[in-house]
């Protein structure tokens, strides 16, 4: 037994799965054989199943977001292991309509083999199948990192997006364009002063000293690739703020979309404080803040931690945005 | 030479062998992951070897040293997920081709053959080129050995492999990393080698015999 | 700088405050220099405003239930300590109706003094106020105990359930009678596997030895009279629920109300375990779940743990609950 | 007898010594409320302090004894929570009454009455008896000592108090609480002395000077 409320087996998913479809039995359905969650409804005008999936220890990410308005299925693989190719393949068959199946991957090289190989298997089938990646993160936005930058919060902005431009009956090739073009303008950086519990051991998965930051920490609990004093929250809000607006550039009249997210054991209290200090840095640089989220929406198990993530949206997105949705963990 | 081919019966105590080592270090793969990644490497490599298992050791069991490798494939790509449960697939997947398609089983050719054709098919899906702290800084050596040992027999063939591999592993912990997680942790895992690249270590050492503790194999041990 | 964010001040609530307040800017409306949240909706037929509070670091409990369809206004306190009458008659004053204000007050020495106070000015200025007390708590049920059951969980489910009454027009007295009769039907149990850290030092408010568990712990972070050692949490749930069950023996007929509540660092995936094994066990002793609520709705901090509430209701308290609510945590 | 009153000076004296004493053995409170509450009896009797000095210190201050503790007394009713906050804001505000009853300002007798009287409100709001390891406790035989020392000057009388005080602090530490959050804990707050009790020491023991450790005062100390 480790800190960890589980039944000895060392297996959080299967479990937590269980309990979940129960929970939401009105809004999915969990295939335990297969591994997937389905939504039970759909937008009738949808011609493209849309799936996503990736390492469970993200909740609510991906399953919370499955249901009328978002996904039409997700594959949560083990704890921070990407789903198998066989799981993605008949999540995809099951889902796919008339114009095939999009997959909303991170940009993790695990996520694009496992993606990767199911969608060849797809196409032996005849079922056409899109990809949008998903490439947030700052902080492996570097030369020195073939892989690419990470996809961390902004999965949840663009499933949403992709979700109210599925529901008006777009097709795939529209639905890549669209997700990638979205995906390119969204930024995250996340900051953790504590590290998250391995659930193996129940101990932290790094050491980090009272009043040490680390700065550009990856949802799986990587480390980043340096550690920073930490500093009182509005000036450390600020720092990372102005880097993704560096990235970003949005003119004055692009409407943005920002959100608080929290790694898992951060205090809603935190979060936000958080939230209040970046509207202040937001107001003063002159960014129209359009539309917020505050609370847990793509979490790395219980790490003491938080990103920020930025998206420059125009109308369009943000009526897709706007679309009703109805899932375990997005409602409006 | 058929006498110089794993029959069968040697093919599947390989992979037991390959099974017992991941189990007994399961915990130090962890541990390494937990410091240059994300700390699921010796989960996920379990979980591999438990479900090519469950496939090996049913009553209606592969037969043949190419079905039996076969099986191990299978179970690596339908079940597991994450980053090395597909590459560590397509290995065996090659290493069964191999077995198939040569007349006189899995012989050293054929060995040679298959790791070969699975470090290539591990480069198209991954493109990780050598050098940048991955599986493939083993896997690249270990495949030379096999090719540089064709004249031997398998078993003297699959320990140089492995004396490369290893050899790999050690070159990995002075590497930086630009695939894979330990990418994002610029100079800080400069030091620790590559966890999928001792994975690549245990299966071909696993050969010769069952690897309790990796501390031996690794720099400083 | 202590693990937690913020600015050096010590003091997380009230920048918490002015960012929630920004953040649910259409929702509700904050008062900084006394401290308060208050509704900016109400359904007109509502005659008696509802009022509740106490110690902060329970997030979203209460400012987040603040809205259409539950609480007129939530004064908190500082974190983990009630607000100060001042603060509870001025928020008071704020949302009477023409029937009074409803103080909806958990069972704890400081808030019956300070909700008191606040209740005698209130009445010195002619304003009729009426108290439900929430005492659900069954670790602190003993004789020992002079101060009675402590207030947790059941808070939520007595806010939504007055707020639906409330939206009928139903005066003070009928409230009053319908909430101690709800709170009365409601037994919580808490479990913690690692304390809250307190955010002056720091560092977790009491040691607890890996393996142990804290059997009927407070929300406060107050330890229970006892550890014991962790079980399989299937096993742990069933012990939990029995107990509950057997303060609340429920009739077959009696639809029952479920919360497993996260008391801030558990995850996601545990809290849904938690909620497989203990529909099991509710299936196995034939009691009707009716309703269920999973995630976290009144918080330690970032206490690692969890608590069950169980609510026996009746239909008519089932309406209540069903009955529309939109504010910051709770939405449907 | 007017030279035996506390003049405005000599009361806001203490006070200044009330709240150096808060500030010095905030920590410490804390502590101890960590061990048998919730930790957060420091920050709130801190808090109370910091709001009662801001009323005192005004230009516009308060000039004679009982508007002293009148100011304090607001302060600690109307702005400080917890379960403290409103009981020291009760015994403030009977001090200051019985200071302003008295002919003679804030004698020994008026003291002795204040207290009294705050103990009583203190019961009738709070609803804990002697014994039920609260602040009473300690408040008990504090206004017990100030009744007895009737003909001593104040002064004398707050050090009898202030002994009588930590006699009960200390006698605290012995009971298993029936109030407060220690209630909670059972057997398991056996030994540790109760914060609220503490807070009170410290308010009489600040007539003589300020406390800069708890340690000398507890048991074991
Ligand atoms: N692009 C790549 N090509 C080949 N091997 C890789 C690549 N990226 C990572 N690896 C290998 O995968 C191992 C980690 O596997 P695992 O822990 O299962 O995946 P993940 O990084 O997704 O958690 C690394 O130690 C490395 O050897
Ligand atoms: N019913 C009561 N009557 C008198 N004093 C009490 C009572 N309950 C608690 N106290 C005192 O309050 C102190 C704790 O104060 P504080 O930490 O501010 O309150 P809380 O317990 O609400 O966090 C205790 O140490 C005790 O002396
Ligand atoms: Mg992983
Ligand atoms: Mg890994
Ligand atoms: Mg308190
Ligand atoms: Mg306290």
């Amino acid at each position: 037994m480790t800190r960890y409320f589980e039944n000895g087996t060392g297996e959080l998913v299967p479990d937590a799965l269980a309990g979940f479809a129960r929970a939401h039995a009105d809004l999915v359905e969990y295939d335990p054989a297969d591994g997937y969650v389905t939504a039970r409804n759909t937008a009738p005008a949808r011609t493209v199943g849309l799936l996503s999936g990736g390492g469970s220890g993200h909740e609510p990410l991906h399953a919370g977001y499955v249901g009328a308005g978002m996904l039409d299925a997700a594959c949560p693989g083990r704890v921070f292991a990407s789903p198998h190719n066989r799981q993605i393949f008949r999540a995809s068959r099951a889902v796919a309509g008339p114009n095939g199946v999009l997959h909303i991957v991170k940009n993790y090289t695990g996520d694009r083999i496992n993606f990767g190989i199911a969608a060849e298997r797809l196409a032996d089938a005849g079922i056409a199948c899109g990809r949008v990646l998903v490439d947030d993160d700052l902080a492996s936005d570097s030369e020195d990192i073939a892989a690419g930058r990470r996809g961390t919060g902004a999965t949840v902005l663009v499933e949403k997006v992709l979700g109210g431009a599925a529901d008006t009956g777009m097709g795939l090739d529209g639905l890549v364009g669209l997700g990638t073009a979205v995906a390119g303008r969204c930024r995250t950086l996340a900051v953790a002063s504590a590290a998250h519990h391995a659930p193996v051991t129940g101990e932290p998965a790094f050491a980090l000293p009272p009043g040490e930051l680390e700065y550009g920490v990856g949802i799986h609990g990587e480390r980043a690739d340096r550690t920073r004093s930490q500093k009182q929250v509005g000036v450390l809000v600020e720092d990372m703020a102005d880097a993704l607006l560096g990235a970003l550039r949005p003119g004055p009249d692009d409407p943005v979309v920002a959100l608080v997210n929290g790694l898992g054991s951060v205090t809603s209290l935190e979060l936000y404080g958080v939230f209040g200090e970046l509207g202040r840095v937001l107001d003063a640089r002159r960014v129209r803040l359009a539309r917020h989220l505050v609370g847990n929406y793509v979490t790395a198990l219980d790490m003491r931690g938080f990103s920020l993530t930025l998206m420059v949206a125009d109308r369009a997105v943000l009526d897709f945005y706007d679309a009703p949705a109805r899932t375990p963990a997005w409602q409006g | 030479m058929t006498t110089a081919a794993f029959d069968s019966t040697r093919t599947r105590d390989w992979m037991r062998r390959f099974t017992a080592s991941v189990y007994a270090t399961e915990a130090e793969l962890t541990e390494l992951d937990q410091r240059v990644g994300d700390g699921d490497f010796g989960t996920n490599l379990a979980a591999g070897v438990r479900a090519a298992g469950l496939l090996l050791d049913r009553p209606e069991a592969p037969a043949g040293s190419a079905e039996a490798l076969g099986a191990v494939a299978t179970a690596f790509l339908d079940e597991i997920g994450g980053t090395s449960g597909p590459l560590f697939g397509l290995l065996f997947q090659a290493l069964s081709r191999a077995a198939d398609g040569s007349d006189a089983g899995l012989t050293t050719g054929a060995l040679a053959e298959g790791t070969a054709q699975g470090l290539a098919a591990i480069r198209r899906v991954g493109g990780a080129e050598p050098g940048d702290k991955t599986l493939v800084d083993a896997l690249a050596p270990a495949a030379a050995a096999l090719r540089a040992a064709r004249d031997a027999p398998p078993a003297a063939a699959l320990a140089a492999a492995a004396d490369g591999a290893w050899q790999g592993v050690r070159d990995t912990a002075s590497l930086t990393a630009r695939r894979g997680r330990a990418s994002y942790l610029g100079e800080r895992v400069t030091g620790i080698p590559d966890p999928g690249a001792v994975g690549v270590a245990l299966l071909f050492s696993a050969a010769a015999g069952t690897v309790r503790t990796l501390a031996p194999h690794l720099p400083g041990g």
